[in-house]
C-alpha cells in the first residue's frame, strides 16, 4: 500500500461541510501546505476542530480569514482578531474548551471511551448544559468524545507506513487526532523509508495514517 | 513607580515561593518575569502547556528554533534534562496534580479564592486556554498582578466577570501586598515597598485581615 | 484428521478472512497458527496488546531479546515499520476500532454472537486480560476453534458460562464449517473438508441456516 | 536533588498495608531487584495493582508466593496457579479488570480525572456494582481512577533527573503507573548524565520520579 499522494489528492478527501481537525499550537505543528492548498480551493462551511485559531496569516486562522469555516470548537482564538470580530457578529459559531478537556475529548473519541469526568470547568460557564457527577463527594463535568471527518496532521519525520516522528514543541495535539478522525492525512516535512525510525521512537503508530504529503523539505 | 518597577517587585516576590524541584507553569505576561529572579542555588522545572517540561530562557537572535516555542507562540529553548510530550499528557500533568505551582495574572479575583482572567463578555473573549486546567490542577495558585487597574480594585467581594475556577486561588501577590485566601478571608502577611495598611484597604474592594505577624517584603 | 490437522484447516481458513492492511489482533493457542498461512502478496500488521503493532515471528534460538515479548511472554520479533507504545496506548488503538479483526477461542459461543471464553467458576478464573476490550473494539471478531469440546458441543442456544463480551461476535471458523453471526441466528456458509450439513448440526447445538449459497472451505 | 538511592533506601517506603503498583507484563518491564528486595524484606499486607501476577517464581509472583499479598487487581493470573489458589481458599482478594480499563484507570488516577466511560464489560460480570451511563444510545460503565501510595517502575534508561527510556515491550504500564503514585520509584537498567536522553525522546518525564535505584547492568 502506497500511502504518499499528492496534496491535491489529498484535499480531495476534504469536502464542504465536513469536520476537520487540524493539528497545531498557534502553527507550530500545523499542516501549514495543506492548510494552504484548502485556503486556495475553497472548500466551506467547515467545522474546525484544533487548540486555537493561530493568527489571521499563519496557520489555520487564514480559513477564518476567508470565511471558510462555520464552526471552531478551540481552547483559545486571542492572537486571531478576525475569529473575534466572526464570532461577535454571528458570522461564525465558536466553541471555547479548555484545553485540557479539548485534548482529552479528542483522545477519548479516538479511544473508543464513551467521555470522561474532569473537574475543570466547575464552577464557571463550561458547566452549562453538561451533566454532573459526584465521586467521592467530589464534582466533576462528564465531558464527551470528539471525532472528525478529516484529521490534518503535520509530521517531522514520516516513514512510509506512515509512522510520525514529532520534533520538540510541534507533537501537542497532532498524536491525539490521529487517532479520532475517519481519514488521516499527514504533512511530512522529510519522508523516510521504512525501518529509519525506531520503533521505540514512534510518537504515531503508521496504523493510524491513510495518506502522506510530501511536505516542505 | 513606574510600570516596570511595579512589575519587578511582583516577580521578584512571586520567585521567593518557589521551591528547590517545584514544577511550575508560569502564565504569559509578568508572570513569565518570574523565571528571571529565581535564586541560582535551586532547581525550577517551568513546564509549557503546549508540551515540555524544562523550558528555558528565549534562544540568542539567529538561534530561534522554529520547532520549539512556548506556549504563547514565542521561540525558547529547553533546558538539559527536559522532556517533550503531547498535549494529552501536558493537561495529565497540569490536571493531575504534577504541577507544584502556576503563577497567573488576573482580572479580578476575591476573597473566596474565586478567579477571573479569561473574558469579559462583549469585549474581549479570547478564550481559557489552558487557565481552567492550570486553577484546577495545580496544587498552589499564586495571582501575581497589579493591585489595581486603572485606579479600580481587582481584589473584590465577588467577582463580577466569567469564573476560571471557583475557590481555587490560594495566594495573592501585587507590588501593594502579599495575601493568602484562608477560610476567613484575605490575609495579608506582607506589605509592599513604601506601603501602609491604609494604602492596601484603599485599595481593595474585598475585607481584608491583618496578620499578626504582618512583615515588610524582602526582596533583593 | 488429528489435532495438529484439524488446527491447520481452521488457521488456514482464518487467514483468508484478513486483507491487505489490515491491523490484526491473534489471541494465544490456536488464534496465533493464523499468521502462518498469510498470504505473501497482503501485508497484515498484527498488534500485541502488551505494547506495540508490527509483531513478527518468534526469533532463531539464541537471538531471543528478553525485552520483546508477546502477550503471552514468549519471545518475538518486531518487523521494520512497527512501533512500540505503552498500555493505554495499546488499549485505545484496540477499544477504538482501529484493530480491523481480533481473531479468539472459545469455550462458548451463542446464537446472538455472545461469547464466553476467560473463566469456568470454580475452576478455572485466570482473568480476561485483555479479550473484554479486543472483542468490544476490534471492527471484527472471528471464534476459531475446534467445533466441540470432547464431544460436546460450544456452539449453544445460550451461552452458560460468565460472558466476555454480549453480542459482539461476527464469525465463527472451526474445522467443520463458516458461520456468520446474523439477526437472524447462525448463517452456515462454508463446510469443511469432507463433512455434511448433518455433521454439523449433530455437533452444534444453536439452531442453523444454512446459506442458499453453501461452499466447501477452499484451503491451499 | 540526588534522586539515586540504594535500594535498601528505596524499599524503605513501603510498609505493611501499603497499595503498590509495580510495572510490567508477565515480568518483562518489572523491576525484579525491588521485588526481591520486597520478598526479602518481608512486608506484608500490600494491595498490588499490576497487569498480571506473572509466575510463580518470576517478577512479582514471588510477593504471592511468600503471602505478602492481601489482595490483587490485575486483568489476568492464570500463569501463577498460587494466585488463583489463595483466591480460591480466600487467603486473597482479587479483583479481576479487563486490560484496558485498568490502564485507563490507572491513567486517570495520574491525571486528576474522577472517571471514565467505556463500554469493555456491559453484559458481562464486570458491570456488578457499577453506574452504567447512556451516551447517544450506547451503554457504557463509568469507570474510577485508581492510585497507589508507591509505583514500582523498570526503565531501561534512565538519566540522574530521572527521564525514562523503556526499551520495547518493556514499557508497558510503566509510564501510566509513573503518574499515579504518591511515591514513584523506578529500577534502572542503565544510568545516564542528564541530557543523554533526547528530550523527544524521554517516555517518562523525569518529574513524577522521587527515586532512582541502580539496577541490573
Amino acid at each position: 500500500m502506497n500511502k504518499i499522494i499528492s496534496i491535491e489528492a489529498a484535499i480531495d478527501n476534504i469536502k464542504d461541510g465536513m469536520t476537520i481537525m487540524i493539528g497545531g499550537f498557534l502553527g507550530v505543528g500545523t499542516p501549514h501546505k495543506i492548510v494552504d492548498a484548502l485556503v486556495e480551493k475553497g472548500v466551506k462551511d467547515l467545522t474546525i476542530i484544533a487548540n486555537d485559531t493561530a493568527f489571521p496569516e499563519i496557520g489555520l486562522g487564514k480559513l477564518i480569514v476567508n470565511k471558510q469555516v462555520k464552526k471552531v470548537i478551540a481552547s483559545h482564538i486571542g492572537t486571531n482578531a478576525e475569529t473575534g470580530r466572526q464570532m461577535n457578529e454571528k458570522e461564525m459559531e465558536v466553541d471555547l474548551v479548555p484545553q485540557g478537556t479539548l485534548a482529552e475529548q479528542v483522545r477519548a473519541g479516538g479511544s473508543g471511551l464513551g467521555g470522561f469526568l474532569t473537574p475543570t470547568g466547575i464552577g464557571t460557564v463550561v458547566e452549562e448544559g453538561k451533566r454532573k457527577i459526584e465521586i467521592d463527594g467530589k464534582e466533576y463535568l462528564l465531558e464527551l468524545p470528539l471525532r472528525a471527518d478529516v484529521a490534518l496532521l503535520a509530521g517531522s519525520i514520516v516513514d512510509k507506513k506512515g509512522n510520525i516522528y514529532y520534533n520538540k514543541s510541534t507533537r501537542n495535539f497532532n498524536p491525539l487526532i490521529a487517532m479520532a478522525a475517519d481519514t488521516v492525512i499527514v504533512e511530512a516535512e522529510e519522508i523516510v523509508e521504512i525501518g529509519e525510525i525506531d520503533p521505540n521512537n514512534v510518537m504515531t503508530p503508521g496504523i493510524f495514517i491513510d495518506y502522506i504529503v510530501g511536505g516542505a523539505k | 513607580m513606574d510600570r516596570q518597577q511595579i512589575k519587578e517587585i511582583i516577580a521578584k516576590r512571586v520567585a521567593l515561593e518557589l521551591r528547590d524541584g517545584d514544577v511550575v507553569n508560569l502564565g504569559i505576561g509578568l508572570p513569565t518575569m518570574v523565571a528571571n529572579y529565581i535564586s541560582d542555588d535551586i532547581d525550577v522545572i517551568f513546564q509549557s502547556e503546549n508540551g515540555f517540561v524544562g523550558l528555558g530562557p528565549a534562544p540568542k537572535e539567529g538561534e530561534e528554533d522554529k520547532d520549539l516555542t512556548n506556549a504563547g507562540a514565542q521561540p525558547v529553548t529547553i533546558k538539559a534534562g527536559g522532556a517533550f510530550f503531547d498535549s494529552s499528557t501536558s493537561f495529565a500533568i497540569i490536571r493531575g496534580g504534577h504541577v507544584d505551582a502556576t503563577v497567573l495574572g488576573a482580572l479580578q479575583v476575591d476573597e473566596k479564592g474565586n478567579l477571573a482572567n479569561w473574558m469579559i463578555p462583549g469585549k474581549m473573549v479570547p478564550g481559557m486556554g489552558g487557565a481552567m486546567d492550570l486553577v484546577v490542577g495545580a496544587k498552589k495558585v499564586i495571582i501575581a498582578m497589579q493591585h489595581t487597574a486603572k485606579g479600580k480594585p481587582k481584589i473584590l467581594n465577588e467577582c463580577t466577570l466569567p469564573l476560571t475556577a471557583a475557590g481555587q486561588v490560594d495566594m495573592i501577590i501585587t507590588e501593594m501586598a502579599v495575601m493568602k485566601v484562608t477560610k476567613d478571608g484575605l490575609l495579608v502577611t506582607e506589605l509592599g515597598p513604601e506601603v501602609s495598611v491604609e494604602d492596601v484597604k484603599a485599595a481593595t474592594e474585598a475585607e481584608l485581615i491583618i496578620s499578626e505577624n504582618l512583615k515588610r517584603m524582602e526582596l533583593k
